[in-house]
């Protein structure tokens, strides 16, 4: 029997560690927002977001690939980044 | 006649700019810290290469913004020559005196190497003393410097006559193989409709002098020189 | 390690009693933590200190020898050149790029704090298996892009490297840089504080928890806790790094900067103490004013944190405000964290009460471990192998070699980084044996990198001299004269006796090269525990060379590609069968054993200056020396680069009774390949007969393809596009980008 | 009368117009595709996040400040760039 596959779209976010340092988040604020004139932006992070678009039977299908894959072509250093994988619908 | 070069925080090619202005091209010039908003003595800017604020957020961005920019905008308005090398390119399209977008190589990577130039153009008063179709060698050194316009807008830039390097082989063939940053149409740099202002991704002053050149060559002046002349004559 | 009063200390037993002697009373868990940093192996040096001592250090231009951040050298009218090597092996095996980016920030530091600009960034590299190995690539790649985005965003360029491959880097891989600095005798700065009074100035980022016991952790092998043991990666800002080039460079033009140091391992504790300690003082630190990241940090973890981008600065009591100005200029975050005392110790206080009281002596000088040596059981059993069989198709051979990722171009590494910014780089990456910059006087240096582990597994002694050798040729090949050279020593762990034996021989075979050509040592590193607990192995030993040499006309810059149809090749130095640890043994025979190449000193200070001198009589248009994979990959390399070919008869050159493979691939030292005409030919070859070296003329320059005769029997012959598609496209293939 | 402030974590993502090409995406995805196994995943396209921590009475307010700032200071460079905003809770 042939299962019914759909298109699910995941996205990947992939950051600096929380406790680690991001200098362009903290330029972007310093030398760009608060030097605007927005003062109300307390702080900026910034990160990496990968869109897959993948074929799968069920939500947990779709993620469980992206996390694979993730892993195996080290999209990020576990050592470095934190990852973060969720399925936004078909 | 004095020309400013402006130092951005993470400007890197200031002072090489300098040495050739001072010590290849013999003409007045001072690094303008980017804070100041007075450049009323100078008949030039250039705007050098480098990472001005580490190239955050995207090449150009920041330093668009920096206080000395106004100053260079009425510059520009006045008709005085206006020159970005690089960072500088990067900075004249982030501060939209210059149209389109320089985005990430489409290698992915960083690439330093000697490049040939095909002039397009002499619209621009930094190659207006130079032959159309000579071909120019000077290198490259960029991240960011694959240049982008929407369709529309690259026909406007090609009936204006805008376009005025593009990068080729060494026989002067334009194609995708001596594309070496995946630039629309080869694009290597253009000049605004008054022709005043130029940015360009390959550095001049780094082609400047025999010694530094794997080929002996110094083309890098001619844009110079092409300034220089264009003030003194103006 | 020692659990020790609730922290956790990688003081020995031993160590410990020793402290307590040396300050005659217990000391509390603050100051036992700055003891520990500070005694590390990588801070301390307590078991290479006394094999180092063997390496010559002084020369008639050398101003300041080891024992700074970095050495210097007087090259002329009041000129210096700076110079420095540096590890990141254990930070990049775990997160490449941001192990081998702070590698470049930590290099630039010491050479800033010397009181000069760096002008350029050398890397030398190993990696495991590229063909082969997904996570060797990984490696590779992400070291190459955090040297390439740090390098080129301060400014300062790579200007020459290498590249090694060997299994034995799998998890280990090797990731040195070499800065250079250039400035004037007037102004260079010491880390010192030598005046009572004077302020202490951190300067830069803010200290946080990043990078918590990076020292003991490049003190200890990799374990497969590696990667979750570091507190956090450290986070590399090269745009803040270019801003404290040029603010530090700004201030010690004020003439009031009197010490300068950068804080790298072990942080604010071996900085505030080594400067203390070699200015004769004492200092005291209120540690309430350090600009924190985070608030709740211990006193312990401010002391020993390893944060990057920080600076601190000594300056005249009376000037803090002009100094501050400059960083205010490029709004970079500063602190005046205490003062200098007369004291000879180093206080540490807190909101004014006293933490800790440590003489800086104790601190800096930390106890010598006299470490056992015993030559390894391996060494014998490899000398002997059996010689492989002769392959029968050479060009096959010679296109597989000229592909062998250690021998091929580099390219696909040096593109990505900018080596030109600063106008110069005279000869570039490719373009000679090392690289030349120009100096302000009109003189230029040259510059070059060098290792091989794999001669130096086989025979640590000749192997390490062998590095030595082949940096000094490199340098001779584009027409300078070597100066000086720092090294950096690459071991496992030195409680190992074997592992400490491989250090031993490779010292002593520095100390006898260096004294023999009368070079001098002026400055270099200590890395050991280059070990994998993992798959349970220990680097070979690799200890790698930067040497500098010195041209004094532009008219002697020489590069190595072939110039002109007609030319004469010819050969110096005798070929031997020295083929232990040869690319064509490993490489093409995956066989590991034999004789590694020797150096006989006085031949090869003779054929060094003749070199030299027939470069300065304008005899030469092209040279190369011969290393990797032989005479063949040598000449393949002058075609390639020169876009001609070449013909040889290998019955020409000078050897006894050698197999054609080994005249062909032998990486016996002491050889160059010089490219002649006629109207110098014959002058050539009589400042080679002075000189008492084996040479001859093996063939001329031209056509389209490189041949390789015996007599008239061809052996070889390719196309220099098939050379060029090997060699240059093996990187990009193995990187999987099909170019 | 003073009002209460909240700080809104306000996500931006910028990204390439299909016209400009998304070269990173393209490389992520031919390396999945010629790693075999992969060959799920229909396509790969990457961007830029920011997050930023605004103080703003409330959601709205905090997502027309973000707004504002990224059009006025050119957060994204229109030729080029797409750009989208979401409040994703205080
Ligand atoms: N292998 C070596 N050969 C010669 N000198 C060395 C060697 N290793 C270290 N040194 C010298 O010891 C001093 C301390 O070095 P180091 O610990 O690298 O300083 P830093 O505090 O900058 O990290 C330096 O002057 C260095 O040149
Ligand atoms: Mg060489």
């Amino acid at each position: 029997m042939v299962k019914d596959m759909k298109t699910y779209l995941v996205k990947v976010v992939i950051e600096n560690k929380a406790s680690a340092r991001d200098p362009e988040g903290e330029t972007i604020l310093k030398d760009l927002l608060i030097k605007g004139g927005y003062k109300k932006v307390m702080a900026v992070r910034t990160a990496k977001l990968l869109k897959m678009w993948v074929e799968a039977e069920d939500d947990k299908e779709a993620k469980d690939m992206v996390s694979k894959l993730c892993d195996e072509l080290r999209i990020y250093n576990p050592v470095a980044h934190t990852c973060s994988i969720n399925v936004e619908g078909e | 006649m004095k020309v400013a070069i402006i130092q951005f925080p993470g400007s890197n090619c200031d002072f090489d700019t300098l040495h050739v202005l001072n010590k290849v091209m013999n003409v007045k010039a001072n690094l303008v810290w980017h804070k100041s908003d007075d450049l009323r003595d100078y008949d030039a800017v250039i705007l050098p290469g480098g990472f001005s604020y580490g190239d955050r957020l995207r090449a150009g961005i920041i330093a668009a913004y920096s206080p000395v920019m106004k100053e260079v905008r009425r510059m520009a308005k006045d008709g005085y020559p206006i020159l970005g090398i690089c960072n500088g390119f990067q900075i004249l399209i982030e501060s939209g005196l210059l149209p389109g977008a320089l985005l990430r190589n489409s290698s992915l990577k960083f690439i330093c190497k000697w490049v040939n130039l095909s002039v397009i153009s002499n619209k621009a008063i930094f190659t207006h003393k130079i032959k159309k179709n000579n071909l120019l060698r000077m290198p490259i050194a960029h991240n960011e410097g694959r240049y982008f316009i929407e369709e529309d807008d690259l026909k406007e830039l090609y009936k204006r006559d805008q376009i005025v390097l593009k990068y080729a082989d060494e026989y002067g063939k334009i194609n995708g193989r001596s594309n070496p940053n995946g630039s629309i149409d080869n694009i290597a740099g253009i000049c605004n409709d008054e022709g005043n202002v130029f940015g360009l991704m390959p550095h001049p002053e780094r082609a400047s002098e025999k010694l530094l050149s794997p080929f002996d060559s110094d083309d890098g002046k001619m844009i110079f020189s092409s300034m220089i002349e264009y003030v003194k004559e103006r | 390690m020692v659990a020790l009063n609730s922290i956790l200390v990688e003081l020995t037993e031993d160590e410990i009693k020793e402290a307590k002697r040396m300050l005659g009373r217990e000391p509390n868990n603050l100051e036992l933590a700055m003891i520990d940093a500070e005694w590390s192996e990588h801070c301390s040096y307590k078991s290479s200190k006394p094999v180092l001592k063997q390496l010559p250090t002084k020369g008639p231009r050398v101003i300041i020898g080891p024992g700074y951040d970095a050495g210097v050298v007087d090259v002329g009218d009041g000129y210096v050149v700076t110079l420095h090597i540096e590890s990141h092996n254990h930070p990049s095996a775990i997160d490449p790029y941001g192990g081998a980016a702070t590698g470049i920030g930590g290099v630039l530091r010491d050479i800033l704090c010397m009181g000069t600009r760096p002008i350029a960034l050398l890397d030398s590299l190993r990696f495991g298996n590229i063909e082969e190995s997904t996570h060797s690539r990984w490696l590779f790649k992400h070291v190459v892009r955090g040297i390439s985005d740090y390098g080129n965003c301060v400014g300062v360029p790579t200007v020459a490297g290498e590249v090694e491959f060997d299994d034995c880097f799998e998890r280990n891989c090797l990731v040195d840089v070499v800065c250079l600095g250039l400035g004037k005798i007037k102004d260079l700065v010491l880390a010192e504080a030598k005046y009572p009074n004077d302020s202490v100035i951190l300067v830069g980022g803010s200290t946080g928890r990043d990078g918590i016991h990076g020292v003991t952790f490049a003190s200890r092998v990799l374990t497969e806790k590696s990667d979750e043991e570091r507190s956090a990666v450290q986070i590399p800002d090269p745009f803040m790094k270019k801003l404290i080039i040029e603010a530090t460079l700004e201030a010690i033009a004020t003439g009031h900067v009197r010490g300068l140091k950068d804080l790298g391992g072990g942080g604010l504790t071996c900085g505030l103490s080594e400067m203390a300690d070699k200015g004769g003082c004492g200092i005291d630190l209120e540690l309430s004013r350090v600009h924190l990241r985070e608030k709740d940090i211990s006193p312990i973890e401010i002391m020993i944190s390893e944060s990057q981008e920080r600076m601190v600065f000594i300056i005249e009591q009376g000037y803090e405000k002009e100094v501050c100005e400059i960083f205010d200029k490029y709004e970079l975050p500063y602190s005046i964290i205490g003062k200098v005392t007369d004291s000879g110790k180093l206080i540490v206080k807190m909101n004014g009460s006293e933490l800790a009281s440590l003489p800086a002596k104790v601190v800096a000088n930390a106890p010598i471990i006299y470490r056992k040596a015993v030559e390894p059981d391996y060494i014998k059993k490899i000398r002997i192998v059996e010689k492989p069989s002769l392959p029968s198709n050479l060009s096959s051979v010679l296109l597989k070699m000229l592909s062998c990722p250690s021998i091929a171009s580099k390219s696909w590494v040096y593109e990505q980084y900018d080596h030109e910014v600063g106008v110069r780089t005279v000869v570039k990456p490719g373009q000679g044996d090392a690289s030349v910059l120009r100096l302000p006087n009109g003189t230029f240096l040259a510059i070059k990198a060098d290792g091989n582990s794999k001669h130096c597994y086989i025979d640590p002694y000749n192997g390490s001299a062998g590095c030595l050798s082949e940096a000094c040729r490199n340098l001779v090949s584009v027409g300078a004269e070597p100066l000086a050279f720092v090294d950096h020593l690459q071991f496992g762990n030195p409680g190992n006796p074997e592992v400490f034996w491989t250090f031993k021989e490779s010292v002593r075979g520095l100390a006898d090269y260096s004294k023999a050509i009368g070079l001098p040592c002026i400055g270099g590193k200590v890395s050991f525990y280059n070990e994998d607990k993992v798959k349970n192995m220990a680097i070979k030993p690799s200890p790698v060379i930067a040497a500098i040499g010195r041209i004094e006309k532009q008219e002697w810059i020489t590069t190595m590609n072939f110039k002109h149809y007609g030319n004469h090749i010819v050969i110096l130095g005798e070929t031997k069968p020295e083929m232990g640890g040869s690319e064509y043994y490993e490489y093409i025979h995956g066989l590991t054993g034999g004789i590694a190449p020797r150096i006989d000193f006085d031949k090869e200070k003779a054929t060094m200056h003749a070199v030299l001198d027939a470069i300065r009589k304008g005899l030469v248009k092209a040279v190369h020396d011969v290393s990797k994979g032989g005479i063949a990959v040598a000449l393949a390399e002058m075609c390639i680069s020169g876009g001609i070919g070449a013909s040889v008869d290998c019955s020409k050159i000078p050897a006894h009774d050698l197999r054609i493979d080994e005249l062909l691939f032998s990486e016996t030292h002491s050889r160059f390949i010089i490219e002649t005409d006629d109207a110098s030919i014959d002058e050539f070859l009589s400042i080679m007969k002075k000189a008492s070296i084996a040479y001859n003329i093996i063939g001329k320059v031209g056509g389209d393809t490189l041949k390789f005769n015996k007599n008239k029997e061809e052996l070889i012959s390719i196309p220099l596009s098939d050379l060029k598609d090997s060699w240059l496209n093996s990187i990009p293939k193995c990187m999987g980008e099909n170019e």
